[in-house]
């Protein structure tokens, strides 16, 4: 086993975790963060799968674009709330 | 190994799309699906050993090994795909909460 | 004179509405008229994108649009209803101009597109367009369930796609058909034609995943009920057609599976439509037992009847959805009792809504009932007597349920309603009845066309 | 507890098409692609021995062989900013206040990285067809520049009608350059201009003009959706 299957094998299992923890997490915050990292560890294995367009194309919008659009989703959410109340 | 975690990733999504009330939790759910898919896309395209990636750097070095650079083109596609459909999904989930004042589809059933 | 004209005129006139707002509907009913008329010149036959014409072998490059009778009578069907909505809601929907053109371009091009990745691309182009004209409904929460669905089935259509290139090695329909037809044993080849067939079944409102089309159209207008229920449902249909002719072939247990969810698909329509006390709701439901069964002629090879199929229903529809849309809008609720003696005072609008149903009814002197004649008469001669039987009672019940509201929409219940039906209403409404009287009495040009209208695969593998 | 059933038959699912693609025979196991059954290996031809084309393959096909396909993609990305214009039309615009102020670090030091981010992304967009990258990313790369000018001062507002002009105008440039193609060559999106030595700045014929308007239309698009997600209707 070279040490590029034993890193694919070890971010397969990291992912499996991961993606359980953002689909079954309680809090939505928590949820976009999980998917925040499960996107980044993608980039990883893109860049081991010998992909790097792909890695620098999921960087930027997966972790980077994605993420902040949740982010502001639940920040103007919040600031209603905090207005209504 | 890899291609396994992206069709169980792809398979995992879709339950979490089935299985959440919450509005950002399906949508989560849906980047969840694309993650994995976009994963095994690229998985099929692998090849073991010194493969390079698809970087023709002159005509010089013609018997080299590389990878299948096609899945990589339809992933690069798919991921703009995904921020596109996100991002409606996303504007929809703040109207929805302007409307009902929740993200929980099963309270918004039972005020309807 | 290009047939990648059809897709490109109406990407650019969108491109120019972002700038010029006001001029977004005129650019709209510009792009639609330059299709449909373009359609008359453009000769049938491949297009090869990027310049990479090698012939339709393993080693093409480039991406194929191919265009044939049957892409044609597509194309006609759907530019020409998208033109007619428009201008049915001009004044109402005027803010609806580029999102229009960019369905125009997702649906020509899905409907000419050769390459299965290229088909996804512009699935999604249509599906998202769809979702824009479903918020007119503004029932956001249905539109969420139709955007969930509508991004499922093209995932599930991607990961079908993605198998079928590891194994087969290209994009393109024909060459992987052809591919499979030599080296693929049967059962590889279950796994990614499943995966295809329920991705492609969300747009098309097949079962399993159809149950976005319940809140979509039962909350719909008269732009966005029209919109899904005829355009959207005819196009997708034609493309669903095109691929069950070209590239899936369904055998053994995979047909038993296929054949019992559509005919399930009909049998459930029929019944759910039977059983609501809401004008939309039949509606709704008769359309997906109508999908269910266009599906279920494609998949027996009766190629030529469902087209025809599609092309009734998806006029009738149109009638139906803006009678009831109209209706509903002016009394503000789609309950039948409400509705009752609505065409007491407009009896022209009644009459054509009438010739609508009875045709869809397949009731004689229509186009209903020849096409209706033929493809169970086709079932037959394949030996299909228990589908026969299936189908034969879901249309019996389909006629019990419309029977049933014109019934009440004829004779006039306590208060009267004084809705009025606009002349550009009216005249759409004659058109279509006109159309399927002629084509349910002078039949002789539905039988000019026959079967292998759908050359594609005729062209390579055996031309 | 639902939880935990629900993860098992989706674990069986997922199991189930592991088997059946281990068992098909046409499906390849990982990593043992022969690449010349594939239609890739033409594209490693024409690069290498024709020296035809850019030096990075991927994009090479989607800029110059699948042009189509990324003509469609930036039509995904442009009517999703027209529809989220769209669903939110309805209220006017006002910026959302973030609940912190941006001290004089945060300001001056944003001005500093948003210039850095802009030169990579123009070098990202320029090299797309020689080093990893391209339109998409480099496109991104902006409007995360402009991400940034939005969180390090609140009254920052990019200049949408600009964005929209920009926007329309790469549109149609890429449209006219397809047409071009099918004015002076046989074929709509085709390359009419010499495509030079592969490796070069200037090879790849049409492919570089291409990317370079992709970059500056996904680029907009997403400023565009940005400043959506951070203002809200001016009645709260």
């Amino acid at each position: 086993m070279t040490f590029v299957e034993i890193l694919l094998l070890v971010i397969s299992v990291i992912l499996l975790v991961i993606a359980f923890m953002a689909v079954t997490a309680e809090k939505l915050i928590h949820a976009v963060l999980y998917l925040s990292a499960l996107s980044m560890l993608s980039v990883v294995a893109f860049v081991l799968l010998k992909a790097p367009d792909v890695a620098i194309t999921e960087a930027v919008i997966g972790s980077g674009i994605i993420t902040a659009l949740f982010v502001f989703t639940l920040l103007s959410v919040e600031r209603k709330k905090g207005k209504t109340e | 190994m890899i291609q396994y975690a992206g069709i169980a990733l792809f398979v995992f999504g879709i339950y979490g799309l089935f299985v959440n009330r919450n509005v950002i939790k399906i949508i989560v759910s849906i980047n969840v699906m694309e993650i994995g898919l976009n994963i095994f896309i690229i998985s099929i395209g692998y090849v073991t050993g010194s493969s390079l990636a698809p970087i023709v750097s002159s005509t010089e070095d013609l018997g080299l090994v590389y990878v299948d650079p096609l899945p990589q083109a339809l992933v690069l596609t798919a991921i703009v795909i995904g921020v596109g459909t996100t991002a409606i999904a996303l504007v929809v989930a703040k109207m929805i909460h302007s409307q009902y004042h929740t993200f929980d589809l099963d309270e918004i059933e039972e005020s309807v | 004179m290009n047939t990648i004209l059809l897709i490109v005129i109406p990407l650019l006139a969108a491109f120019i509405a972002l700038v010029a707002k006001k001029g977004a509907p005129y650019l709209l009913l510009g792009a639609g008229l330059f299709n449909i008329v373009l359609l008359f010149f453009l000769d049938t036959g491949f297009t090869f994108i990027g310049g990479f014409d090698q012939a339709m072998t393993s080693d093409l490059l480039g991406i194929a649009l191919y265009l044939d009778t049957y892409a044609k009578i597509a194309l006609w069907l759907v530019n020409t209803l998208i033109v007619v909505i428009a201008l049915l809601n001009f004044k109402a929907y005027k803010q609806y101009g580029s999102v229009l053109l960019l369905s125009m371009a997702g649906l020509n091009g899905l409907l000419l597109t050769n390459d299965l990745f290229n088909f996804f691309v512009f699935l999604e182009i249509a599906s998202i367009a769809a979702y824009l004209i479903t918020v007119s409904n503004r029932k956001f929460t249905d539109t969420f369930h139709y955007i969930v669905m509508g991004i499922l089935g093209g995932s599930l259509f991607l990961f079908g796609v993605t198998i079928l290139y590891a194994m087969t090695g290209s994009l393109n329909m024909i060459v992987i058909a052809s591919e499979l037809e030599t080296n693929g044993q049967y059962q590889d080849v279950i796994l990614p034609f499943i995966f295809i067939f329920i991705g492609l079944g969300v747009e098309v409102k097949l079962l399993p995943f159809n149950s976005w089309v319940k809140g979509v159209l039962a909350s719909s207008n008269t732009f966005s009920g029209p919109m899904i229920a005829s355009v959207y449902a005819a196009a997708m249909s034609f493309a669903m057609g095109r691929l069950l002719t070209n590239l899936l072939v369904f055998e053994g247990a995979l047909l038993t599976v296929v054949m019992t969810l559509l005919i399930i698909g009909v049998v459930a329509g029929d019944l759910m439509a039977f059983s609501t006390s809401k004008t939309r709701e039949i509606l709704l439901f008769s359309s997906i037992a109508q999908a269910s069964l266009i599906a279920l002629l494609f998949v027996q090879g009766i190629v030529i009847w469902a087209v025809y199929l599609i092309i009734v229903n998806a006029l009738s529809k149109l009638v139906m959805f803006l009678v009831i849309n109209k209706a509903t809008h002016a009394i503000g609720s789609d309950e039948i009792k409400r509705m009752k003696g609505l065409f007491v005072n407009n009896k022209f609008v009644g009459l054509m809504f009438t010739l609508a149903t009875l045709s869809i009814m397949g009731l004689p002197l229509f186009a209903g009932f020849v096409i209706k004649l033929n493809f169970l008469t086709s079932l037959a001669s394949l030996g299909q007597t228990m589908v026969l039987i299936i189908i034969l009672g879901a249309s019996l019940v389909e006629s019990i349920y419309f029977v049933r509201l014109l019934v009440r929409l004829w004779y006039p219940g306590e208060e009267t309603l004084d809705m009025k039906y606009s002349n550009p209403f009216k005249f759409v409404f004659a058109a279509v009845a006109l159309i399927l009287l002629v084509l349910g009495t002078y039949t002789t040009p539905l039988y000019e066309l026959d079967d292998n209208i759908d050359q594609v695969s005729e062209e390579v593998i055996h031309g | 507890m639902k939880k935990l059933v629900g993860f098992v038959v989706s674990l069986a699912l997922a199991l189930v098409i592991i088997l059946t693609l281990n068992e098909s025979a046409l499906f390849p196991a990982f990593g043992e692609v022969d690449l010349a059954e594939r239609i890739s290996s033409q594209y490693f031809n024409l690069a290498q021995f024709e020296a035809v084309g850019s030096a990075n393959i991927v994009t090479a096909i989607l800029a110059g062989y699948r042009g189509l396909d990324t003509l469609g993609e930036v039509t995904v990305l442009f009517i999703s900013s027209i529809g989220v214009a769209f669903i939110m039309a309805e209220q006017t615009r006002k910026r959302i206040e973030l609940d912190y102020k941006a001290n004089f670090m945060l300001r001056t030091g944003s001005r500093l990285i948003v210039s850095l981010i802009l030169v990579t992304s123009f070098y990202i967009i320029l090299h797309g067809h020689l080093s990893p990258g391209g339109g998409f990313p480099g496109g991104t790369m902006i409007a995360s520049a402009i991400l940034l000018l939005y969180l390090a001062d609140e009254e920052f507002r990019s200049n949408i009608r600009g964005f929209k002009i920009l926007e329309s105008l790469a549109g149609t440039f890429i449209v006219v350059t397809g047409l071009l193609g099918l004015i002076f060559a046989s074929a709509f999106l085709e390359n009419f201009l010499p495509s030079g030595t592969i490796g070069e700045l200037v090879s790849g014929g049409i492919i570089p003009i291409i990317y370079i308007l992709i970059g500056l239309k996904v680029g907009s698009e997403i400023s565009g959706i940005i400043d959506h997600f951070l203002s809200e209707e001016e009645t709260v």
